[in-house]
């Protein structure tokens, strides 16, 4: 990679290729009050990009409630926490991992788990559960059936590996999928002490240390990657898949979460490295807590030789974390890791002010306002269209009701209707002791051992009702998750959820987006389920055909009793079948 | 007398095996790093939990089997004491050689986590005396490498000694004979891939696993 | 016929665990001496001769199934063997 | 300094259910003919020189750690580098 000069970047408009726009590399050189160099240039395009900055979605995320009565954290960390009573809370957060999925499934889903398990350790949570959201092309497509057992592969192995659960999930098959299919993971977490911790670098002089694997060239611009359409020619450019490590995850999670239970003192942040990796995760704490840092990239723990700053700094190498320590306690940070076979490193320290400085060789590569990389990223309302296809008359579809069984039978192959029992069976969905409630009924029930209590939880999304009525598809996603949560005997308590949808410059896509969120946050306020974490994946899209609006809606609910408990199979022959609603 | 429960990097079952022993079975249970050098005194028994130590990386259990503790365990085996190693557990016991063969990857190389029937071989071992000979027993199986193998002499072996103790009524791996539990030839170590400790509960949907604990903690109570 | 070998390894720039672990297990076993290791996949193949060119076929077998050209790179040997066919 | 490259299959008695599924895919894929696949592990380690035989260092290495003798074999080549060390 050879880094050009300002002038260069300025005229041969590089930074194009890096998603930012002309009017957005203006912006950049307002902010600076001068051309960005080709670090700089890389750290704006990282975090302006879609999946960091939320441009395109933000105004449309503000409709969802995000508070309630036991809501402790809302969306903007690591994860959502909602209290349990008993001094616990649960905290949970899905995440996308879609396009490394369709590049190479195996590696993409498991990378995909491993980092929303990191968001929920990151929040001080010990993960009880993992579940999953599938959507593929047609099942008697080779190239599909391939996809889908690796990506299942993927998510058990790196689940099974780390000893989380994976207890539930759903599964759907439309061709919309075929080049461009769906992976969204859901972890979730129990506290156990309600002190939460926060993705800050607060304290002028405190340390920022660099915890967990090697920094390598592998995924290098998954943020922006993830910002992009597929097409067949770009098929080929598309960047490096990082490979997944859950043994290191595993380790570093047991070191992080010894660190936050029984060094909180000197723990001043804690901050999972996902998309955009050093950058992201290290510029996003600063600016939280308004604070400044020096980082020295020497330090910079690193797989390869030769890397240059805008590799090091947007590297999406796995199993990695970044926390703030009070100064003066560099050792003990150290120990610790090395307890857990995992490398801790000093890397830089938090300033009083609110430069971003990166420093390589001696020399200063990159030196910018944080403020102006995490928060002042632009907001776009994008021009949106009523699709005509919704004002359409259906086709009037009549049921046949004279074979009624052989209806019954034909519904019952439908793939998305089946059993998937082939797909939950490969997921360790025991591990920990505590499902008592296995996959395969309405939603998974997971005990909170030591008390008298469990959680449901379920993930949803009927995406052929979304693509017909984008509104009311939004409401249905989370009603279905409302109706699972109560089938086990639950008390729904909150959502989280992946906004998966195609290009947002395309306004029909940008309708269905708004219409979507619209019809869940009205669902939201009826189930007073406040939307308490979530992820945005736009660009869904292959050779220029979106998929259908897929918000995943991840559920959990409280079960104030064991008593209560209940599943959906049959128990008794000669037991009484009601219908109930409308 | 204490139960000692191996921790490896990466072991992932060992809390569980933890709270069975503490909350099922009221013995105490004491975690062992593998860093360790030497069991606990007065250790009734080891556990080697599932898991992955090591990630399974290279083959599973390949690694774990150099830890320092298992020099000990080795020992402590050699003196006739129970040693119970599940899942990875048993993965690490054949590739350390206190057990004869090994495990491959499932044949249909699938992850497999399902409840398994089981058929009890034989009841005459420190890990089975609370089954009845013959007796049908359900304890989950959850694993990618489950898969026994053993060359003909050895299967030969283990037949002749009425080692194997638990085998599947509907094979989940392609393992030989539908081999699920063996025990060495002196009867005193036990590796199986099914999770016991994963059914001595009610509420996790059976306690056939329990049963198999209490064989050789009431065997224990008995010779205190 | 052909005698076909395959090896696969993860590209120069992508993490090896497997690799990694095996390295540091060496030196626990005091093969200090031991720089690095590259743990990868290893086919062996018979393929029986046909009209189709056999070079063109053992290519697109690598980059249709054995390999994932994202992440992995591979190289091969391809032998004839002097057995009577039939 | 030396490079050396260790293959490990199961043995041939034993099946080998990963070729197996290789050489169903790979005749899906119509190269049916493709009569075998055996599919095992590859390592390219690189390796210091010291005083001791490399020949018994591999040896050693692959019995006590790269197979389960029980159920693999293994085959390797060493070849020495003329680099200069330093
Ligand atoms: N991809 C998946 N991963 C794990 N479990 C799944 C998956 N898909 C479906 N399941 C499980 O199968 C059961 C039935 O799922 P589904 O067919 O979606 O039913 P429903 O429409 O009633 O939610 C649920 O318990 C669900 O958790």
């Amino acid at each position: 990679m050879i880094e050009l000069q300002p002038r260069e970047i300025e005229a041969q408009k590089l930074y194009e290729q890096w998603g930012l726009s002309e009017a957005e590399f203006d912006k950049v050189q307002e902010l600076l009050g001068r051309l960005p160099n080709f670090t700089e240039t890389g750290l704006f395009a990282a975090m302006w990009s879609e999946h960091c900055s939320y441009k395109n979605s933000k105004p449309l995320l503000k409709q969802f409630p995000t508070t309630g009565k036991n809501i402790l954290q809302g969306p903007g960390e690591g994860a959502g926490i909602i209290d349990i009573g008993d001094g616990q809370a649960v905290v949970f957060k899905a995440e996308s991992h879609n396009h490394p999925t369709a590049v190479e499934p195996y590696q993409g889903a498991a990378t995909g788990v491993g980092g929303i398990i990191r968001d929920i350790f990151s929040m001080g949570a010990r993960p009880i559960a993992m579940l999953d959201s599938l959507h593929f092309g047609s099942l008697d497509d080779a190239h599909t059936k391939y996809l889908i057992d690796q990506t299942v592969a993927g998510i058990g192995d790196y689940g099974n590996c780390i000893g989380i659960p994976t207890v539930g999930g759903e599964m759907t098959f439309e061709d919309v999928y075929q080049g461009n299919p769906l992976m969204n993971g859901m972890c979730v977490g129990l506290l156990d002490s309600v002190q939460q911790q926060k993705g800050a670098a607060a304290g002028a002089g405190n340390l920022i240390f660099y915890v967990g694997a090697k920094t390598g060239r592998d995924g290098i611009q998954g943020a922006i990657f993830a910002s992009a359409e597929f097409n067949d020619e770009q098929e080929s450019q598309r960047s490096a898949v990082q490979v997944g490590d859950p043994f290191a995850e595993k380790m570093v999670m047991e070191a992080c979460l010894d660190l936050i239970e029984n060094h909180a003192d000197i723990l001043v942040g804690i901050q999972d490295m996902g998309a955009a990796g050093l950058v992201s995760s290290s510029a996003e704490m600063g600016a939280k807590a308004g604070f400044g840092m020096d980082l020295n990239l020497d330090l910079v723990p690193q797989r390869e030789d030769g890397m240059i700053p805008y590799e090091l700094m947007l590297s999406e190498s796995q199993e990695r974390m970044l926390l703030c320590i009070k100064k003066g306690y560099a050792a003990e940070v150290i120990d610790l890791f090395n307890q857990y076979e995992t490398e801790a490193v000093e890397i830089g320290t938090v300033r009083d002010d609110q430069q971003y400085i990166l420093h390589q060789h001696g020399e200063v590569v990159a030196d910018v306002d944080v403020k102006a990389l995490v928060d002042e990223a632009p907001v776009y309302r994008k021009p949106s269209a009523r699709p005509a296809r919704l004002d359409q008359p259906s086709a009037g579809f009549e049921p046949d009701a004279s074979k009624l069984a052989d209806t019954l039978m034909s519904v019952l192959q439908q793939p998305a209707i089946a059993s998937k029992e082939s797909v939950y069976r490969r997921y360790d969905s025991q591990v920990q002791t505590n499902t008592i409630v296995l996959p395969g009924s309405d939603a998974a029930v997971i005990r909170v051992r030591g008390t008298n209590k469990a959680l449901a939880m379920t993930t949803d999304a009927n995406p052929r009702y979304l693509f017909l009525d984008p509104h009311q598809g939004g409401q249905i996603a989370v009603a279905e998750a409302a109706r699972n949560i109560v089938a086990s005997g639950g008390v729904p308590l909150g959502i989280t959820d992946c906004l998966n949808f195609g290009s947002p410059e395309d306004p029909e896509v940008y309708y269905e987006l708004e219409q979507a969120t619209k019809g869940m946050s009205e669902a939201c306020r009826q189930f007073e389920t406040p939307v308490i974490s979530g992820n945005v994946s736009l660009y869904n899209e292959f050779n220029g055909e979106a998929i259908y609006p897929t918000p995943m809606v991840g559920m959990v609910g409280l079960i104030e009793s064991l008593d209560y408990v209940t599943t959906q199979s049959f128990k008794n022959s000669g037991d009484l079948l009601y219908v109930v609603g409308e | 007398m204490k139960y000692a429960v191996i921790r490896f990097p990466g072991s992932n079952c060992d809390w569980d095996m933890f709270y069975v022993l503490r909350d099922q079975l009221h013995v105490e249970p004491i975690f062992v790093d593998y860093r360790e050098t030497e069991l606990p005194e007065d250790v009734a028994a080891v556990l080697v939990p599932g898991g992955f130590s090591y990630g399974d990386y290279l083959r599973s259990g390949a690694i774990a089997r150099f830890a320092p503790i298992m020099t000990d365990v080795k020992r402590f085996a050699g003196e006739g004491k129970p040693v119970l190693g599940i899942c990875n557990g048993f993965q690490i016991l054949t590739e350390a050689r206190l057990l004869p063969g090994g495990l491959r990857k499932n044949q249909h190389l699938e992850f497999v986590c399902q409840q398994q029937e089981l058929f009890v071989q034989n009841n005459q071992t420190a890990f089975s005396n609370q089954f009845e000979q013959g007796e049908k027993v359900m304890m989950p199986v959850a694993h990618g490498d489950g898969n026994y193998y053993c060359d003909e002499a050895t299967l030969q072996q283990l037949k002749d000694n009425h080692q194997i103790v638990l085998t599947y009524s509907e094979n989940p791996n392609g393992s030989i004979d539908d081999i699920a539990g063996i025990v060495n030839e002196q009867g005193n170590v036990m590796g199986m891939m099914p999770h016991p400790e994963r059914a001595s509960e009610d509420i996790l949907g059976g306690t056939d696993g329990l049963r198999l604990f209490q064989s050789f903690v009431e065997n224990q109570q008995l010779q205190k | 016929m052909y005698s076909v070998k395959v090896y696969v390894t993860y590209k120069a720039s992508i993490l090896d665990p497997q690799g990694e672990a095996v390295k540091t297990a060496l030196h626990r076993l005091d093969f200090t001496n031991v720089e690095s290791v590259t743990q990868g996949k290893y086919f062996e193949l018979m393929i029986k001769k046909t009209g189709k060119n056999i070079d063109e076929q053992v290519e697109e077998m690598c980059t249709e199934l054995l390999t994932n050209t994202n992440m992995e790179s591979y190289t091969y040997e391809i032998e004839e063997l002097t057995t009577v066919e039939g």
